[in-house]
């Protein structure tokens, strides 16, 4: 299948062209429609500055090369004008503070409308109750009521569903939500994820959710992206690669979550820190805290080996970690 | 969202390569203050004539550049025959000494007071905010001239009238900055780790609303420098022989159309010296002020 | 001092807030943040204390590090209560007693060196600066930092690293408790589970007794001996770790352990509705309104903590139910509007 | 809300009555009124008269208790000079002053505003190079020079303008333009660093990452959340206006309050200077007041909570 989303050597470099902060460094990635797709990263992994590069929502200063193919156009060459009509039309994004992204001067019903006149063409928005029926969507409780208030009479995990909602109203082909439960308590969690699988059955939309949460991708996602120092890593079905890891890093990260076996609970620990972007090392970032390193990664950047279907992962051992 | 610093690794990689938050910093506006103030400390070692010396055969001597212009005068003379340079830089040193005494001491008032405010809280706190209300009930100029009625005219009382009328605005600053700072984890750590209340405020609390008076204070000469010669022109403030720009420019203005160097030189002074002050005031803001509570 | 008094008892500790609202806006409101709650934690073990936001759980560690006075009860420590000491009881309590927040940047004064930031507890103690500087570089060995880490500033150390300069503060005054309130919420996975590491090593090495709290049952169980649950106030389980996790019996607890496992597949486990106003708390028991268990008796009265054996305590009026796995007829939802 | 508007009313009144103490304080300071107003050949008898009729021979509280009364009657006192009640002629200085403090209001807004938001529209142009040292140059000249400059050019050089009196709004022209334009500098700065912040916040975003047009995101949420607190700004600024009238108002002989308290202060006119402080005091404070319940007004987070 054609896929909806194509990015092809994307790299998103900051700071002076003598020596710049490469924070997405050659990242191919497909996303098919309907798909939903976990991208996994700790922070300074590039994981929401390639959300930025796809929305076209970094500072001017950022400079981003490659190339993002959304069904059929090239999102990189489209001008400021034909960009703003695609978001929230066939692109849409959810931010990760559902406590700051509201206009906190206009009721809730307010902004949903301004959505829904200025997103949908059908003239949902000039439809009394439209307002209601895309919260209702949503599952916000008594959203006849919600309307008529105002974001701060709102909880954190009630504004996030509103935003959702906005975000969604238009039925996108592609939603990208950067850490859209962070800010949330754990069991508000599961409520919003369970939107976004709603939202791929009754709108047929893909989803891309970017998260350092592992157990939120691993229950959400199709397919999940490991992200280290602005690189893709691995990428592979959830299943198998939460099952089977194959990278180094993707299975210390694994591994450091606390589990709890019989009456223990265990957790290992990734020795040293993540790099910093401004001095990365010449081979593979994670080799000065890879158990498994040789002289090869810390001399040459690992190529891309896929070790099944749609399995692929980037390491010179990737032979050895079967 | 966007790449911010935060998170992208970006941190160390600007302090090394920029001039950091605030941008260039203001060098033109640094000498000029750098200037003022070597006019106002020694300012009488360069200037050959006196500034009150009254001259009768060279009244009202236009600037060098100007037919009719002398050397002796580089800018001119005023109606009394003295050396404009000379009254412009005597009124440098007035302007300077009643601005930094304002500053410093009505700084070191407010200060102790808004710490003492915000510090203790209750009793303490509301009693010093209504009397810091009660100063700030006025336009500061309206406030400053109640004191003049009451204390009088002259340099020592100019610079009383100034420390009344700015002290409150440091005492509501430093409240402010300290009630927000007391309840931030490092100063309940300071607590949990045994500091009594005075090292907690010495130590841990002043530090940190120091750069913001610091930038408060820079800012505010300028508006002491206009304060003062604004009541010097209005005749309540510095009183001759003194000498003081605002003074200097209300005594010119009766020959503004036949000596336009009366007026100027006295004017111009005032806005070189304030917008200095200020800019470099606006650079330390920019640089350690992001959030811009000022 | 018996052997086996516990190292902190909290019985029946409440605090009520009289909320001056936002700034000089809106009407004074009373909250109750913390009611009724008592627990026990023996010498060298780790109480973790779980809930949301707005439990009151961080309140609760404020009052042990006497921040907050309670409103009600009474807290003791070593079976001395911590309130209305001499200063000079004050000071040696403070000495005992230490604390790591959750904030790796707001715990740090800015302006101090690292060196003076360890050693400053000392100093509070009446030790000369050059000997308690002097301490510093064993201090910053002990949580795994370089010695030359003593000469930075906060704002030259990662998020990780500055939770280990935090960590080496609060251990310089050889402290028997440790006060952890959300200590690796704020950081990125791996570096959490270094600094978890670092806490539990401590603790063995240096028996320490932790009052650790946090919102993720996991990390919350990799440190503890006991746990305490947390909702809107209240404590309303409490047990041995192992026990509470492996076998909940408050419905509460339940939906937060089967979350934090991480197997439930994607909305298995539903927690319906948001968590209730505390301006305006619901009748009877706080979690009715969540609870697929709630009946009429949960309406009208507050459920009291019951001893279920073991030292496994729980405040709910259908545990047995809950235990059982069979749902209460009258289930689901009561709400009140 | 209710009890933000009795919060704000009541500190009003505290501060206004903290304000009477210190103007009494001050007016003590200033010594004895009697040689000023008897004539030099009264005998001590009628300065006694004089001190036992104005209460300045009982003690101090009772003296401020007077002082107190007779102000919320509207009594300050005879004014020296004019012997005419000092208050009466406060309120006729009013008016001008208001209507010059108005109308340079609206030239300082008519100014600010908009180059304020074109700066933040356009961060790192020349617009926003030049409405810099605008501000700049706006915040450093101080307004007696700028008006003297301003009769020079506009009214002696080129006749264009009267360079003084009231009467006829050809005569608002040169004292509006003079103290607007001071005003404006630190309005326009205010309005940029406020659009500037609206316009980096996550609710814009928000709106960006949605599709809504830059032209509704700028002018219903960027604009409107940046106005809530230039409008407090605005208010504060009235109120400097007020003080700021008093240079402009000596500099063009206009007959306000400003230029009736300067002439009192020179003459020793206590009755006056009073008389002036208080009422200027009032109208500031009844100034700051209304913003406050304005912004309550405009802000849901405040009418709403």
């Amino acid at each position: 299948m054609e896929p909806l989303l194509a990015i092809r050597g994307l790299n998103v470099r900051f700071g002076p062209s003598e020596r710049p902060v490469p924070a997405v460094a050659d990242v191919d990635l497909d996303v098919a429609p309907q798909e939903i797709v976990g991208i996994a990263g700790e922070s300074g992994s590039g994981k929401s500055t390639l959300c930025g590069a796809i929305m076209r929502t970094l500072v001017r200063t950022a400079r981003v090369s490659g190339e993002v193919m959304f069904s059929g156009r090239s999102l990189l060459t489209l001008n400021d004008g034909e960009m703003a009509r695609l978001r929230g039309r066939e692109l849409s994004m959810v931010l990760q503070n559902p406590m700051t992204s509201l206009d906190p001067l206009y009721t809730i019903g307010n902004q949903v409308e301004e959505v829904l006149r200025e997103r949908r063409r059908d003239g949902a928005g000039l439809r009394p109750g439209g307002a209601i029926e895309v919260l209702r969507r949503v599952h916000l409780t008594a959203p006849e009521l919600r309307v008529r208030q105002y974001p701060h009479q709102l909880s954190g995990g009630m504004r996030q569903r509103v935003l959702v909602g906005m975000a969604t109203a238009a039925a996108p082909k592609l939603l990208i939500a950067d850490e859209p439960t962070t800010a949330l308590d754990a069991s508000i969690q599961d409520e919003i994820l369970i939107l976004f699988r709603e939202l791929r059955e009754t709108a047929g939309s893909a989803v891309i959710i970017v998260t350092h949460d592992l157990s939120a991708i691993r229950r959400l996602s199709d397919r999940v992206v490991v992200m280290y120092a602005g690189r893709i890593v691995e990428e592979g079905p959830t299943g198998e690669v939460f099952r089977a890891p194959r990278h180094p890093y993707t299975r210390a990260l694994l591994a450091s979550l606390p589990r709890i076996e019989g009456d223990e609970v265990h957790l290992e620990p990734i020795p040293g820190q993540v790099p910093d972007l401004a001095s990365l090392p010449p081979g593979c970032a994670f080799a000065a805290r890879c158990p498994v390193a040789k002289d090869i990664c810390r001399g040459q950047r690992p190529p891309e080996s896929v070790v099944a279907d749609r399995h692929r992962l980037f390491c010179w051992r990737a032979e050895e970690t079967a | 969202m966007s790449a911010t610093s935060e998170g992208s690794g970006l941190g160390p990689f600007r302090r090394r390569f920029t001039w950091g938050r605030g941008g260039r910093p203001p060098i033109v506006a640094t000498t000029i203050c750098v200037i003022l103030v070597i006019a106002a400390l020694a300012g009488r070692n360069f200037i050959t004539l006196a500034p009150d010396e009254v001259d009768f055969t060279a009244i009202l001597t236009p600037p060098v550049w100007i037919e009719g212009g002398s050397w002796e005068h580089l800018l001119g003379t005023d109606q009394l025959g003295r050396d404009m340079l000379s009254r412009l830089v005597a009124g440098a040193r007035i302007s300077l000494l009643t601005a930094c005494a304002a500053v410093i001491a009505g700084g070191t008032i407010g200060i102790a007071l808004g710490l003492t405010a915000g510090y203790l809280g209750g009793l303490a706190e509301a009693v010093i905010m209504r009397v810091v209300d009660a100063f700030l009930a006025l336009p500061f100029i309206l406030m400053a001239l109640a004191f003049v009625a009451a204390l009088g005219t002259g340099v020592g009382n100019i610079i009383i009238v100034m420390v009344l009328t700015n002290w409150a605005r440091y005492a509501r600053l430093v409240r402010s900055e300290v009630v927000l700072i007391k309840q931030r984890d490092f100063v309940l750590l300071a607590r949990v780790a045994g500091l009594n209340r005075r090292a907690i405020a010495l130590r841990h609390i002043l530090p940190n609303v120091l750069t913001s008076i610091l930038v408060l204070a820079i800012l505010d000469v300028g508006r002491a420098i206009i304060l003062e010669s604004s009541l010097s022109f209005l005749g309540l403030g510095i009183q001759p022989p003194d000498v003081s720009w605002g003074l200097t420019l209300a005594e010119g203005r009766t020959y503004m159309t036949v000596a336009w160097w009366l007026t100027l030189w006295p004017g111009v002074a005032i806005v070189l010296a304030v917008m200095s002050f200020n800019a470099v005031g606006e650079w330390l803001k920019a640089r350690f002020d992001p959030r811009g509570q000022l | 001092m018996t052997a086996n008094e516990p190292m902190v008892e909290a019985s029946g500790i409440g605090k009520t807030f009289t909320l001056p609202a936002q700034s000089l806006f809106g009407e004074a409101k009373r909250v109750a943040a913390v009611v009724d709650v008592s627990f026990r934690i023996p010498h060298g073990r780790t109480f973790g204390l779980v809930g949301e936001s707005g439990s009151g759980k961080s309140t609760i560690a404020k009052m042990l590090l006497k921040l907050e006075a309670p409103t009600e009860g009474d807290l003791r420590v070593e079976g001395q209560p911590i309130f209305r000491q001499s200063p000079a009881e004050e000071l040696a309590y403070r000495r005992k007693v230490q604390a790591v927040f959750q904030d790796p940047y707001g715990s740090l004064s800015p302006r101090m060196r690292a060196d003076r930031i360890v050693s400053e507890p000392l100093r509070a103690h009446g030790m000369p600066r050059r000997e308690a500087e002097a301490r510093a570089p064993d201090l910053l060995r002990i949580v795994g930092l370089p010695p030359e880490a003593a000469l930075k500033y906060p704002h030259e150390f990662s998020g990780g690293q500055r939770q280990r300069l935090a960590i080496a503060r609060a251990l310089s005054v050889d402290p028997q408790l440790l006060v952890l309130d959300e200590p690796v919420s704020a950081l990125d996975v791996s570096v959490r589970a270094q600094v978890l590491a670092l806490l539990r090593d401590m603790q063995q090495r240096l028996g320490l007794t932790y009052l650790f709290i946090g919102h993720d049952l996991a990390v919350v169980r990799y440190l503890s001996d006991i746990v305490g649950v947390m909702y809107f106030g209240r404590v309303v389980e409490v047990g041995p770790a192992r026990q509470v996790l492996r076998q909940p019996f408050h419905p509460y607890t339940r939906r937060l352990v089967a979350l934090a496992s991480g197997d439930a597949p994607l909305g298995a486990v539903r927690m319906q509705g948001e968590l209730p106003s505390p301006l305006n708390p619901p009748s009877g028991c706080l979690f009715r309104t969540r609870c697929t268990y709630a009946d009429t008796t949960c309406i009208d009265q507050r459920p009291e903590m019951r001893d279920a054996g073991s030292e496994h305590m729980v405040a709910c009026h259908h545990y047995e139910a809950v235990v059982a796995g069979t749902k209460a007829e009258t289930g689901p939802q009561l709400r009140e509007a | 809300m209710g009890r933000f508007i009795l919060t704000r009313l009541w500190q009003t009144l505290i501060t206004l009555l903290l304000l009477t103490v210190l103007i009494f304080i001050l007016a003590r300071l200033t010594g004895d009124p009697t040689p000023l107003v008897m004539p030099s050949e009264a005998t001590d008898a009628d300065r006694n008269f004089f001190r036992q009729q104005y209460g300045l021979d009982r003690p101090i509280h009772e003296q401020y208790v007077i002082f107190l009364r007779n102000a919320l009657r509207g009594d300050f006192g005879i004014s020296f000079r004019y012997r005419e009640p000092a208050f009466g002629l406060v309120i006729a200085a009013i008016g001008p002053t208001l209507q010059l403090a108005g109308v340079s209001m609206l030239v300082a807004m008519m100014l600010g505003l908009p180059l304020g938001i074109v700066a933040a529209l356009r961060p790192g142009s020349w617009i926003a190079a030049a409405v810099r040292a605008y501000a700049s140059l706006g915040q450093a000249i101080p307004t007696f020079w700028s008006g003297l400059m301003l009769i020079l050019f506009l009214s002696i050089t080129l006749p264009i303008f009267p360079s003084s009196g009231y009467g006829g709004p050809e005569n608002f022209v040169l004292p509006a333009v003079t103290l607007g334009f001071y005003a404006s500098a630190s309005i326009a700065m205010l309005t940029w660093a406020n659009m500037t912040e609206a316009l980096r916040s996550d609710f814009v975003q928000m709106e960006r990452v949605l599709g809504i047009p830059p032209r509704l995101i700028v002018l219903k949420h960027a604009l409107r959340n940046a106005s809530l607190p230039i409008v407090t700004y605005l208010g504060l600024q009235f109120g400097l206006l007020l003080g700021g009238a008093v240079v402009t108002e000596r500099v063009f002989a206009w007959p306000g309050v400003g230029q009736m308290l300067v002439d009192a202060i020179l003459n020793r006119d206590y009755p006056v200077v009073q008389a002036a402080v208080m009422m200027t005091a009032v109208l500031f404070m009844m100034i700051n007041l209304m913003v406050d319940l304005l912004y309550a007004v405009l802000d849901p987070r405040v009418s709403r909570s």
